[in-house]
């Protein structure tokens, strides 16, 4: 029987797809889900915790540096601790790995440019809370937009990583659009309830918008959550 | 260094400095009685500037229809503003950076956008869209190319960088390249808002005593004397009497933008400006002209980045991310509270006063005082010599063509898809984020953008356009193909054309043949306004885009709103099954003056542009309408630039392409390459060709059949000759590639 | 008191830009270039009563901001003007 | 030869990374702070017979592609090492 779930949808200054992934959370049936200021101080009774994209404190000094020192982020952290399911979205991702929640970190794109397009990706895990609605192994099409995606981490963490099957999404070969290392789009924690991505799930909820790949993404998580 | 006094700035000319010619600082002397100090000189020489008085083009603005029954709000505010429906309407503007563009690429253009995002914000909209349109000299081959590369990669980037920040998409616009365009690029960018009708904000100061607030970033001495820097020409001394370059912060941006939203939500705002080119200058002495009031300002208030800045530096500043507002009385603490919580500086710096005048103190001393009726109600008005270049007369005058079909016309094909101007933009646009906000149906990449108006069925089609060739060759019918074929863009999308806005690019009016290219062009631009309905509610002009006396191509550039009434309509440009069948509507002719084809044969511009029949046009675009919304096809496409072979290639997928056997009577290359105007290309699934040709019939456009949609083939005759059989996959990685190798090679 | 922090990306992290710097240089015709490495230049302006104290207090900004430890390093440099 | 070049914004351009992390630096409680400046601080190893040629290498290299003259100014040392 499908329950209410409270849903936060973090907004630093400077985040601008905290519209888009609240819109996004709403069209899930059960879900209810509300914005939350980056300064507030308790994230308790949260089912589900959304970073969104964009440009917090203009990703000046480093993507996702400053809004990863925010109060809300030291809630986030006792939460994500509990085991509350966390999803970063693209700046959302920066700003979990700067917070140190994830590991590695998200340099410049390898062109040194802004890539937006919609990239095919192949789900790599689709047993965790965030992806076990897709085929394994499936090729879906995610947008991406970012101008550091290129994730990085030493090779220790990336054996980890791939041991633990914690890469969750991967560019599909050859179409890799920021150099990130074994094509990585997309990891979870050790624990797997806190996942970040370079690409945009909540761009892609409607044939419209070019693609409806992303709705399986939150989809995956409403199953988890009930 | 002291300020020049009263005296000296008459004696010494200190005035020219400023913007203001011999005759125009007189009239100030005349109109004040009395000398002007160094503020008053700067704050006529800025409001005077063409940027801000259009001396030069107000005769001309004025023949533009600007009514409709849809129009809420003609020329004159920050932006137009036009009913959509359902409570809602559509903000919307062109705005040039051209000259800062050219000093600073990648901040000229950030400054550009964020200054037509403000435009767009201080009507009460939340911005919803942004294009661009974007004019270089050629990126090889002359002796500033590779300044052109640079320029061209860094207005890119600085587009990319201030629209992605602050979160909202760009999606569509143009890249156009010319000699001309060498030394004096071309940055225009297009902002769409959209807003409740019962938020709708303005800029008339109302209400003796009441509180002005200045909101935003702190003033610097950032692009002092930007408005008159941008209406002059551009030579050697441009660097060294160059402001210190403004700099956009997109992140301050969207705070700003963020703060003016919730505070227009209190209904505790009176009045909004923003604070663009002139500054807090050209703000506050509109706001109080408009509102048939005064205003009086206490510059230590000014929030002020830099030190010991004069009050003539802190009137003339052009710092960036800046709104003035006028609040009902006794309201500031909730605009205070919401600037608060966005980190946004708020402070009141002034009143509204009932004299119809701006008065400046500074240290506690009285610095200005200046009347609003001399300032913005009454600015010189000129009326420019028009002379028609003799050449002009020579051009009509020539045979369409004036070369042999050469043997091979594969290897033409190839060159005029790699052709800068034909190639694919997808370098460029790639850079920008033109997703966020989920609105956007259809980015760029087809005829028109789409952005979903949220809550309702309805969708907005937007495209920026036009061809500066056809006006170099005939103004006039420049002019008009400018307005129609941005026209058929948004009907190719499936939207009515509601309004439009533009861009007027030109060079010194002083010179007799400009003022005549643009008079004619304006001329052009109203009669198919008139034809196609269209009321113009905003536009720009940026004049003495020369460089060492060498102007720029007449360049308007013009960008149409549409209403796209249902989902449903949505078109593309890209071929969707095959099987479909390729209808190519209305007449070709042998029309080659400025055409891609042409300036490839014969390396420069000549003849007569393409005819542009308004009769015929109209009836192109109803029945354009028509089958779209009875949903008869499957994509549509105006054909421009390149042709009717250039169309086939940009309307392909990776995986579709098409198979044609066109009856043209044409020698074959004139018409795969003629850009004859009022064409268009569908894909009609074959069920409904009856019924798409039968519309035509009736609104009596030609319709024919020319070949079909087909799988992995690029493939065209013409009266059963084979002129081209090309492998899909190379002809568009040719064209896909093109940009970014010329770009991109190290 | 001005404290100029130089932050550096560490050795074995990748240097996207640098990387790209170098080989526009190469291409200006700048041969004898053999690495480019690209990092920060931050100069804090702060009131501190002696040297030490700065120091100690553009560390505290640095390890809770300025750098990001994982990947990058840093040198500080104090100036009393 | 390793030569270190720091561009940093002119003084009268706006440094907006700066500002906005003199903000972020009060909000974590560095009250201390009275301003800051962000720049690019860039490291070129090269070889040249002398720290002169290396230096003028360096200008050259500054002038054609590290520093934009419109708004950046830079200082340049050279280290042998
Ligand atoms: N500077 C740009 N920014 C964004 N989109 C662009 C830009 N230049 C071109 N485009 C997009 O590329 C496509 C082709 O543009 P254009 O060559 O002008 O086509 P057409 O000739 O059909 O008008 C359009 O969808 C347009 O929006
Ligand atoms: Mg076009």
């Amino acid at each position: 029987m499908a329950q209410t779930q409270r849903c936060a949808v973090l907004v630093f200054p400077g985040s601008n797809c905290d519209s888009d992934l609240l819109k996004a959370a709403q069209a899930i049936p059960g879900w209810n889900a509300e914005y939350v200021w980056h300064t507030t101080e308790s994230l308790e009774g949260f089912d589900l915790i959304l970073v969104p994209g964009g440009f917090s404190y203009g990703d000046y000094l480093r993507v996702g540096a400053m809004a990863a020192r925010s109060p809300v982020m030291q809630a986030l952290r006792k939460e994500a601790a509990h085991g509350v399911a966390v999803l970063g979205i693209c700046n959302g991702f920066q700003i979990l790995t700067e917070a140190g929640l994830l590991p590695g970190t998200l340099l410049p794109n390898r062109s040194l440019k802004f890539v937006c397009e919609v990239s095919p990706l192949e789900v790599a895990n689709a047993q965790t809370a965030f992806s076990s609605r897709y085929t394994p192994g499936a090729t879906i099409r995610v947008p991406v937009a970012h101008g550091a995606g290129n994730y990085f981490c030493d090779a220790q963490t990336l054996e980890r990583l791939e041991a633990n099957g914690q890469v969750v999404f991967r560019y599909a070969e050859g179409q890799n659009p920021n150099g990130s290392l074994n094509n990585i789009a997309g990891i979870c924690n050790a624990s797997g309830n806190v996942l970040g991505m370079m690409p945009h799930p909540e761009r892609a909820m409607a044939e419209w918008m070019g693609s409806a790949d992303g709705r399986a993404l939150f989809e995956s998580l409403q199953d988890a959550l009930n | 260094m002291p300020e020049p006094t009263p005296e000296q700035i008459r004696t010494e000319q200190v005035y020219l400095k400023m913007g203001l010619t011999h005759s125009e600082y007189e009239d100030v002397v005349q109109r004040l009685g009395r000398l002007p100090n160094l503020t008053e000189t700067g704050i006529f020489g800025v409001m005077w500037s063409e940027h801000c008085s259009y001396k030069n083009s107000r005769p001309l603005l004025g023949r533009f229809p600007t009514e409709g029954p849809h129009v809420l709000q003609g020329p004159g505010e920050g932006a137009g503003v036009v009913d959509l429906g359902e409570g809602w309407a559509v903000v919307f503007k062109v705005e040039s950076h051209n000259h800062p563009s050219a000093v600073e690429p990648y901040q000229g253009a950030a400054t550009g956008v964020g200054g037509i995002l403000r435009d767009i914000f201080s009507m009460g909209a939340r911005p919803v869209a942004i294009l661009n349109s974007l004019r270089f000299g050629p990126l090889e081959g002359d002796e500033r190319s590779a300044r052109t590369c640079y320029l061209l990669q860094h207005v890119v980037a600085g587009i990319a960088g201030y629209g992605n920040c602050i979160g909202v998409p760009t999606v569509g616009g143009e890249v156009d390249f010319h000699p001309s365009y060498s030394g004096n690029p071309l940055v225009n960018a297009m902002g769409v808002g959209l807003v409740r009708h019962d938020r709708l904000q303005h800029g008339k100061a109302s209400g003796v005593g009441n509180p002005v607030i200045y909101v935003g970033a702190a003033t610097g001495r950032d692009g002092i004397h930007g408005a008159t820097f941008a209406s002059e020409e551009l030579n050697d001394e441009s660097e060294s009497k160059r402001p210190s370059v403004q700099v956009g912060d997109p992140f301050m941006g969207k705070l700003l933008l963020e703060a003016c939203l919730e505070c227009y939500e209190t209904g505790a705002l009176l009045a909004v400006q923003d604070m663009g080119a002139a500054g807090l200058t050209c703000s506050s002495t509109e706001m109080g002209f408009k509102g048939g009031m005064g205003m009086e300002l206490d510059l230590d208030q000014v929030p002020q980045r830099a030190e010991n800045m004069t009050p003539y530096e802190i009137m003339l500043s052009e710092s960036q991310e800046r709104m003035l507002f006028v609040v009902h009385p006794g309201r500031e603490p909730e605009v205070f509270t919401i600037c608060e919580k966005w980190g946004v500086p708020a402070q009141t710096v002034g009143r509204v006063i009932a004299e119809g005048v701006l008065r400046l103190k500074h240290h506690g001393v009285p610095v200005a005082e200046v009347p609003l009726s001399e300032v913005c109600g009454n600015p010189p008005l000129y009326h420019r010599t028009s002379l028609r270049p003799e050449v002009a007369e020579i051009w009509q005058k020539e045979p369409a063509s004036q070369w042999d079909q050469p043997d091979d016309l594969r290897m033409i094909f190839r060159s005029l898809v790699q052709n800068p101007e034909l190639a694919s933009k997808a370098w460029v646009y790639r850079q920008y984020d033109s997703m966020v906000r989920t609105s956007t149906e259809v980015g760029p990449g087809s005829d028109a953008a789409v952005i979903r108006v949220e809550g309702t069925e309805k969708a907005l089609a937007i495209s920026i356009d036009g061809n500066a060739r056809y006006v170099f060759l005939d103004p006039r019918t420049g002019g008009r193909i400018a307005v129609a074929e941005c026209a058929r863009n948004v009907v190719c999308s499936g939207g009515r054309p509601l309004a439009l806005t533009n861009g007027l690019n030109f060079g010194n009016p002083e010179k007799p043949e400009i003022f005549w290219q643009l008079e004619q062009a304006v001329t052009g631009m109203v009669e198919a306004c008139q034809a196609l309905q269209l009321p113009v509610t905003g536009g720009n002009v940026s004049l003495y885009n020369e460089t060492d006396g060498e102007p720029i191509l007449p360049t308007p550039m013009i960008g149409v709103v549409g209403l796209i009434e249902a989902s449903r309509h949505v078109t593309r440009q890209h071929f969707q099954t095959p099987g479909a069948v390729l209808l190519l509507v209305g007449n070709t002719r042998e029309e080659l003056g400025g055409s891609a084809y042409q300036e490839l044969m014969l390396g420069r511009l000549t003849g007569r542009p393409p005819e542009l029949d308004l009769t015929r046009e109209v009836a192109l675009q109803r029945g354009v309408l028509e089958v779209i919304q009875e949903g008869l096809v499957e994509s549509a496409h105006d054909l421009s630039h390149g042709g009717l072979g250039h169309a086939l290639l940009v309307c392909s997928t990776p995986t579709l392409g098409v198979n044609v056997n066109w009856g043209s009577a044409l020698r074959p290359d004139l018409a795969l390459f003629s850009e004859t105007q009022s064409r268009v290309l569908f894909s009609v699934s074959p069920d409904f060709v009856p019924r798409v040709e039968e519309t035509f019939r009736e609104h009596r456009v030609p319709c024919e059949v020319i070949g079909s949609v087909e799988e992995q083939t690029f493939r065209i005759q013409i009266r059963n000759t084979l002129v081209l059989d090309e492998s899909l996959s190379e002809l568009r990685r040719l064209w896909s590639e093109a940009l970014e190798a010329q770009l991109e090679s190290e | 008191m001005k404290g100029v922090v130089t932050v550096m990306l560490k050795q074995d992290v990748l240097d996207v830009q640098g990387q790209a710097i170098q080989r526009s240089l190469h291409s200006l015709g700048f041969d004898t270039v053999q690495k480019v490495r690209i990092g920060k230049s931050v100069e804090v302006d702060l009131n501190a009563t002696s040297p030490a104290e700065a120091e100690a207090q553009l560390r505290g900004m640095c390890e809770k901001l300025l750098v990001n430890g994982v990947i990058e390093d840093y040198r500080l440099q104090v100036l009393e003007n």
